[in-house]
């Protein structure tokens, strides 16, 4: 029981090391030796990592199916868009904009900062209403917030452009950035999941009635979860608006809704490794099936899928892991430091 | 007020339509905890059952050359199939998983299905001239009611009803609810469970070859994503109705349908694009009023 | 064992049901109970199924609202308060059925108990483990509550209760499916829990050897209303208690076990 | 320079955009081939390779820069602003020259993705104003009510060029009222009573959008009974959607080529033979003709310039005024690379079949604040 | 009726059940009784075709049952009380028990049992239109016995009757077990408490660990303290 205060410290952030050092070799071997093509699908799964975790903030600990998250990563990629885009199109094109976005350009550090952290102001204020429902109620809200997200900013014309792209945001977003957003990420996620607010959070998850018998408020704590999860999911949306460097509503909508979800749930909902082991598996997965669907060459002979069967097989694929793995490949697990088998029955801890 | 009238006719007849589509997903969520967003593939296939599988832009007609009754059948039959084959395939297999991952995979079954339509029919949207006597409108008491609108709302009512009476007193019902409650003990009770409820695939099959038939008339298009809208609409209605009561789906998809219409038609010009941003802020109101829906059948709130 | 150190204030001596009255539609789960929990004491709770004993409980712990009649701590009147705040008026209950928070460890249920009352964190642990030494389940700290066994369940929420230091902790039949080992340790712990908590203890139980065991008085509700109040000899000798709840062979069960 | 000319084509073959990258890809293609035939392109060959942007932007941008990366003279992007922009990108922050097959969105060009940055299609702007300078000098119309898809930009850029011309000779109450829609509403019941219930009603209707909803939409206005002229926008062109409105008559847009034998230009049906004899079939969307008009004016401005450096070819590109392109006569200018008045085809359907009625070359030429949409 | 025959089940690595002989003869009251996590409960939901055993014969009438699907099994007479009363919560208690006659093809002897069930469980009366759910957990443990009994089956097999259960309604629902079997019926039932067993067993076994480690008749185990020991051997390591 009473191990060493090293392996003590070594075992709380076990869980944390063990997703972000293969992380880095990754990316190591991507900056070193990778592809333009490789390394930009290594920068894309990172900055999906980013997104994943911070639905798993929310989703992971509360158990509320979130769908409204992609629009925090929206708001905060257009106010980055906002403080960082094109200053010569800008006063023309976006004349709602108060002058203070319309007219000035800002640095790269205070726009994300100031971004992640209008994500969060709108995820308060969403989640100030929201979090007095729970279950399906409050999943349907937020899919109900995204839908409103969706349809005020795809028409707000004269500050959005309304569903048009809008071009030239700074490109600065490369796989090393992008790694430190994925690591930020985990560690937030993984200090917040241990941390007393995590605690109850999980513990309402698990039975609201018993929480509330046990002095607990699933509205605040939730609400804090709700917060964080936008914050973070904001961040990865500032680091795609500064990957791709154009922004359009439609990015922030259903898809990547969908997407997002499933690399989660495909991971294993419940645990933040299966958040990350999610984006890993199906992006890679999606990236070998685009290259046969791309063609291998076989000596003389061209093998090639015919297109559309990529997504059919990638779908089929998700089918089978859930129906082998109901809790995700992760289960319900993290990736902890193998201890001694304790006495009694009873399943190891997470 | 003829002009109110006539908005009223189109409200309700939207809200019919959402309606059915409401019923199917309520029906299934009820019996296994899944939102099933195949449910609009399900549409979209039946659409597509109408023509020849080829990825000509201009489609020949195939179920949808038949005589109108044989068409009928024809598309139900398909989408029916296609039910039980998803039932089988993907969620049978899932059933003792939480609702999180059943609704994930439906998306991924969703995705497999609208995939396949693509690689048969290619993306792009097709067209197809059936029923259009139907389109023509009805004038009654000076409002102008297409025919089509008229049959929606007949059909909604008529199948809301049956499925209410069939869920109420057949057994069959009774069974099934049985089995969407514990489907362990209902096995134990003697309740061929696997059979009930691929009974409820059946009718989600029903409902959305029925959709795919009135949507065909209405538009004359054929689209992969046809189905998308509706079932959305239909996952707000069910649960803004009160998950679990079908009637409280029903009322969920008129509510969705006659406020999207009563909003693109009285408000001004400028908001006007905003419309769906109202309906869901509409959603969340209901919800934060009532939680757990319009109607919360008995036992929804969990006793202590 | 501590009590909590939030006692800054001193602590209640009386949790109190004053004439409350609970109907469900047409049903009339209660029906003007008075019952009066002093600190200090196991009072043991009966009656035949149905006859609200849960439902009262639900009422002293704000899980329910009372149609008529209201609840008081001391002096602080709870009716109407969420059941959060209820708990955290240091009223715990446990349930019916276990309950627990089975993705959490056994340590990290009792946890969140403490840090619900308004411990802080090192404090909520150190009481934790406290509590699971205490109650003999220290082995199986570190394990997580969905695959513990029937009576591990059982005792790790009755100790979640236990780790909001509460002024009154409700028991809502905590020996059901357990055998007569584990009634015996049941009894044991319970019996102990005035003195070590200083606490009040309201227990339901249809085992009657536990309720005759560590009662100092048993309340009786029969439909809904109050049929007899006493100690274990008196209610068991009381004619209407048996008609009603007991049996005829009352005395031969309380041996055989 | 011995080595060819490379160029890549960053466009979707999967996906829904495939369908309008397809044929604008192969007429491409076939100017391409005739180029090589008749020894190049500055004595050099063309090369060219294709690569799949499955209708993803974010996965356009990583095609792009991959391309670029492996050393392009030119990148040809998707035929959509949203969905070619990224690419463009890409290749304009390499300073590689980039045209989009047939975007209409004048951000596609210096102001937005950048300097060597072009499109071989008119802006949406000139198709609504094409189509309303039309109805009014031409068809006599004299009132309108328009129905505006919401879905695309494209849609809003096409009304406001068409409010813009028509505004030209009239007041504000010749257009007796706007009304919205989404391109997914499965019906459009409650427009259509509004459209009923004006008084007087209107001379015809403009409604600019896109397949379904667009097929969809007209279904439904012509089953209540409104048999008024249609005037819609170049998406709607070609017979493929006609089957969802038996019958439809009086359906007018501006389009580029008639398929089906009665384009009055000979050019053109050399074309359409040319295509099949490489293709083996008909084309399926007159769309195939910005594809190879693009090739023509990158040749153009590659033998002008006698450069592949895109500054070089970039000032020639901004120098063509006029040119004679099979699409028609075409001029950029230094600030747009947009066409603003190549002439469209106008045409009818009639008999289940869209018919060629005339060339007509749109006269307003728009103004930078109605390029881009600014206080409409 | 129902020989089990070296009947081992597994849940992942742990092994619930190993090697068990079981038989029950026609008629008989056969008890099984055990500490917790012996495998009481998943002996008879082995039975009962919920799980799939490992190794091991089932034999019901003479025929093999093992992985048989529950629903075929209730149809041949065989029905299961599970522990956790598993009731419809969202049904009514009406609906509750119709389910379990659904089986049945004598519908008018089916009713009479519905009328002697609801005397047996008058409570069941009073809340018949009412949503099960909401019933106090006695009542629930009533209904999911009624429930059962209305199969009318041939084997009766119950998971902790007493569960929850007010003295005077355990005696009742003793007695109507007591009854049925000198009606017929054959019973296996699983129990926590050792106290009322022998009044109605004609057979205990007392499970351990997975291991029948006694098997006697009620009349010689009532005599001695056997049956003490071999339950209490090692049990409880809180009691050790
Ligand atoms: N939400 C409700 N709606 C309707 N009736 C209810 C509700 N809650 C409880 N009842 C009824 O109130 C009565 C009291 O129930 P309660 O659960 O308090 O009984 P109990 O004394 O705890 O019984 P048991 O010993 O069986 O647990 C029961 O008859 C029950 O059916
Ligand atoms: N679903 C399951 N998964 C894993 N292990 C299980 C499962 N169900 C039971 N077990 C284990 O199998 C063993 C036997 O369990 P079982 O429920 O059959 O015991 P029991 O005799 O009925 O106990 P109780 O008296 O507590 O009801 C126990 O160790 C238990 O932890
Ligand atoms: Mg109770
Ligand atoms: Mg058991």
């Amino acid at each position: 029981m009473h191990a060493g205060k090293g392996i003590a410290i070594l075992e709380r952030v076990w869980p944390v090391l063990v997703l972000v050092v293969p992380l880095m070799a990754v990316v190591v071997l991507a900056d070193l030796y990778g592809s333009v093509m490789f390394q930009r699908t290594v920068t894309d799964a990172l900055i999906k990592i980013v997104l994943v975790v911070g639905l798993y903030i929310f989703i992971g600990n509360s158990g509320i199916v979130s769908f409204g998250h992609i629009g925090f990563a929206g708001i905060a990629a257009y106010f980055a868009t906002w403080m960082t885009c094109c200053a010569m199109m800008k006063p023309i094109t976006m004349t709602g904009l108060p002058d203070f976005l319309r007219l000035e350009t800002y640095s790269l550090w205070s726009t994300a900062l100031v971004s992640v952290a209008i994500a969060g102001v709108a995820a308060l204020v969403i989640g100030l209403v929201l979090m007095r429902l729970s279950g399906l109620a409050a999943s349907i809200s937020t899919l109900a917030a995204l839908f409103i997200f969706h349809a005020v900013y795809a028409n707000w014309d004269s500050v959005t452009m309304g569903r048009a792209s809008i071009v030239g945001v700074p490109t600065y977003v490369t796989v090393w950035v992008a790694l430190g957003g994925a690591v930020l990420a985990i560690a937030v996620a993984w200090l917040y999941q241990i941390s007393s607010y995590g605690l109850a959070t999980r513990a309402a998850r698990d039975d609201e009635v018993a929480a509330q018998a046990s002095g607990i408020s699933l509205y605040w704590n939730r609400l804090i979860a709700f917060v964080l999860s936008g914050m973070v999911v904001g961040l990865g949306g500032v680091l795609m608006v500064h990957f791709q460097g154009t922004i359009s509503v439609n990015a922030f909508y259903l898809n990547l809704t969908f997407i997002t979800l499933a690399m989660l749930v495909v991971g294993g909902m419940r645990s933040l490794a299966g958040a990350v082991v999610g984006v890993v598996v199906l992006t890679s997965v999606a990236d070998v099936f685009r290259r046969l669907e791309a063609g291998v060459d076989l000596g003389a002979m061209r093998l090639s899928t015919p297109v559309g069967t990529q997504e059919m097989f990638l779908a089929a694929l998700m089918l089978l892991i859930l129906v082998f793995r109901k809790d995700g490949l992760m289960g319900r697990r993290e990736l902890r430091l193998p201890r001694f088998p304790g006495t009694g029955q009873g399943r190891e801890a997470p | 007020m003829r002009n109110f009238l006539q908005v009223m006719v189109d409200a309700i007849a939207l809200g019919s339509l959402l309606a059915l589509v409401a019923l199917a997903i309520g029906l299934v969520f009820g019996v296994m905890r899944l939102i099933n967003f195949a449910q609009g593939d399900y549409i979209t296939i039946g659409a597509y059952a109408l023509v020849v599988p080829a990825a000509s832009l201009t489609p020949t007609l195939l179920i949808g050359a038949l005589p109108i009754p044989l068409m009928v059948a024809g598309v139900l039959l398909v989408v029916v199939m296609l039910a039980l084959a998803t039932e089988r395939v993907a969620f049978r297999p899932l059933r003792d998983s939480d609702p999180a991952t059943l609704l994930i995979s439906s998306f991924a079954v969703s995705y497999f299905l609208q995939h396949m339509i693509m690689l048969v029919h290619t993306g792009r949207p097709k067209s197809i001239g059936i029923g259009q006597a139907l389109t023509t409108p009805i004038e009654v008491l000076g409002l102008r009611v297409p025919g089509i609108q008229v049959v929606t709302m007949g059909v909604t009512a008529v199948l809301l009803i049956a499925l209410v009476l069939f869920l109420k007193r057949t057994p069959m019902g009774i069974q099934m609810r049985a089995a969407a409650e514990n489907f362990q003990m209902a096995r134990l009770l003697g309740v061929p469970a696997n059979r009930v409820i691929a009974m409820a695939f059946v009718i989600s099959g029903l409902l959305g070859g029925t959709v795919s038939l009135l949507l065909i008339v209405q538009t004359g298009t054929l689209d992969i994503r046809m189905g998308l809208m509706p079932v959305i609409f239909a996952f707000f209605a069910t649960v803004i109705g009160g998950m679990g009561s079908l009637v409280g789906a029903a009322l969920g998809g008129f509510l969705v349908g006659v406020s999207s219409v009563l909003l693109q038609s009285y408000l001004p010009e400028g908001l006007r694009p905003f419309r769906d941003a109202f309906v869901f802020g509409l959603v969340i109101v209901i919800l934060l009023v009532r939680p757990k829906g319009l109607i919360v059948i008995g036992a929804a709130r969990e006793r202590v | 064992m501590t009590p909590p150190e939030t006692a800054a204030e001193p602590r209640p001596t009386r949790l109190q049901a004053q004439n409350v009255h609970v109907s469900f539609g047409g049903i009339r789960a209660l029906t003007g109970i008075d019952l009066t929990i002093r600190r200090g004491e196991v009072l043991g709770l009966i009656g035949p199924n149905g006859a609200g004993k849960t439902t009262l409980v639900n009422v002293l712990t704000g899980f329910q609202a009372p149609t008529e009649g209201r609840v008081m701590l001391e002096d602080q009147t709870l009716t109407g308060m969420k059941a959060r705040d209820v708990a955290r008026a240091g009223v715990a209950r446990s349930f019916q059925a276990a309950r627990l928070f089975r993705d959490l460890t056994v340590q990290e249920n009792l946890v969140v108990a403490a840090l619900g009352a308004g411990l802080p964190r090192r404090a909520a642990e150190a009481r934790a483990h406290e509590i699971l030494d205490w109650i003999g389940c220290a082995p199986i700290a570190h394990l997580t509550c969905d695959g513990l066994s029937y009576g591990d369940e059982r005792r790790i929420s009755i100790a979640r209760a236990l780790a909001m230091g509460p002024s009154f902790a409700l028991l809502d039949e905590p020996a059901s499916g357990m055998n007569e080992t584990e009634c015996a340790a049941l009894m044991q712990v319970i019996s102990e829990l005035p003195a070590q908590f200083d606490c009040g203890v309201l227990l339901i139980e249809h085992n009657m050897t536990v309720i005759m065991g560590v009662c100092q008085r048993i309340h009786v509700l029969d439909g809904g209303r109050s049929l007899a109040e006493g100690t274990p000899d008196e209610v068991q000798a009381n004619p209407a208690v048996r008609r009603a709840y007991l049996g005829e062979k009352a005395d031969q069960v309380a041996l055989t076990i | 320079a011995d080595d060819p000319i490379r160029i890549g084509f960053a466009i979707a073959q999967s996906g829904w955009m495939a369908n309008y990258d397809a044929e604008p890809f192969r007429g491409a293609i076939m100017r391409i081939e005739e180029i090589n035939e008749a020894g190049g392109l500055l004595g050099r060959q063309i090369e060219y390779r294709v690569s799949d942007t499955r209708t993803d932007q974010q996965y356009a941008a990583t095609v792009g820069q991959q391309m670029v990366a492996e050393g392009v003279d030119l990148l040809v992007v998707s035929c959509d602003y949203d969905m070619g922009a990224p690419a463009a990108l890409a290749a304009s922050q390499a300073g590689i020259m980039n045209i989009s097959l047939c975007a209409g969105d004048p951000k596609m060009g210096a102001q937005g993705v950048g300097p060597y940055t072009f499109t071989a299609n008119n802006s949406g702007q000139t198709e609504g104003i094409a189509m309303a300078e039309y109805a009014t000098r031409e068809m006599g119309i004299e009132t309108v009510y328009i129905l505006e898809d919401l879905s695309l930009e494209y849609h809003r850029s096409a009304v406001a060029g068409f409010r813009a011309a028509w505004l030209q000779d009239r007041d504000e109450a010749s257009i007796l009222g706007r009304d919205t829609y989404m391109n997914d509403d499965p019906s459009i019941a409650s427009q259509i009573t509004r459209l009923r219930g004006l008084d007087p009603q209107p001379d015809s209707l403009y409604m600019c959008s896109v397949m379904p909803g667009g097929g969809s939409a007209i279904r439904q206005i012509r089953a209540a009974g409104i048999d008024t002229p249609i005037l819609g926008c170049t998406a709607m062109v070609d017979n493929y959607w006609l089957g969802a409105v038996p019958g439809l008559t009086n359906f007018w847009l501006p389009g580029f080529m008639s398929l089906y034998g009665d384009d009055p230009r000979d050019e053109i049906h050399e074309f359409l033979a040319a295509y099949e004899e490489r293709w083996g079939e008909a084309p399926g969307s007159s769309y195939v003709i910005n594809g190879y008009s693009m090739v023509e004016a990158y040749e153009l401005a590659v033998s002008r310039a006698e450069s592949v450096e895109a500054p070089a070819v970039t000032e020639a590109m901004e120098a063509f005024t006029d040119e004679q392109f099979l699409a028609g006569p075409s001029t950029y200018t230094p600030e747009v690379h947009i066409l603003l008045d190549r002439p469209y085809l106008m045409m009818n359907v009639e008999d289940d079949s869209f018919r060629a009625v005339e060339i007509y070359r749109p006269t307003l030429i728009p103004d930078m604040q109605l390029l881009f949409r600014i206080g409409q | 009726m129902l020989d089990i025959s070296e009947l081992t089940v597994r849940y992942g690595k742990l092994t619930a059940l190993d090697q068990v002989d079981i038989r029950v003869a026609g008629g008989e009251a056969v008890f099984v009784v055990g500490p917790n996590g012996a495998g009481k409960s998943t002996l008879l939901k082995t039975i009962s075709g919920l799980l799939r055993p490992a190794s091991g014969g089932i034999g019901f009438e003479g025929s093999d049952i093992a992985g048989v699907a529950p629903e075929k099994l209730c149809q041949r007479g065989l029905a299961l009380v599970p522990e956790g009363r598993h009731i419809f919560r969202t049904l009514t208690v009406e609906e509750n028990l119709l389910v379990g006659m659904m089986i049945r093809r004598d519908k008018a002897a089916a009713k009479q049992d519905l009328e002697r069930i609801l005397q047996t469980f008058p409570i069941l009366r009073d809340r018949f239109r009412g949503v099960a759910g909401n019933l106090s957990g006695g009542e629930q443990q009533q209904l999911a016995i009624a429930r059962a009994l209305l199969q009318r089956p041939r084997l009766l097999m119950i998971d902790e009757p007493s569960l929850g259960l007010a003295p005077l309604v355990i005696d009742q629902v003793y007695a109507s077990l007591k009854d049925l079997n000198a009606a017929g019926l054959t019973l296996l039932v699983v129990e926590q408490s050792t106290a009322r067993v022998l009044d109605l067993a004609t057979r205990v076994y007392v499970l351990r660990s997975g291991k029948v480690v006694l098997s006697d008749s009620a009349e010689a185990l009532a005599t001695g303290n056997a049956m003490e020991e071999a339950y209490f051997g090692y049990a409880g390591r809180e009691s050790a």
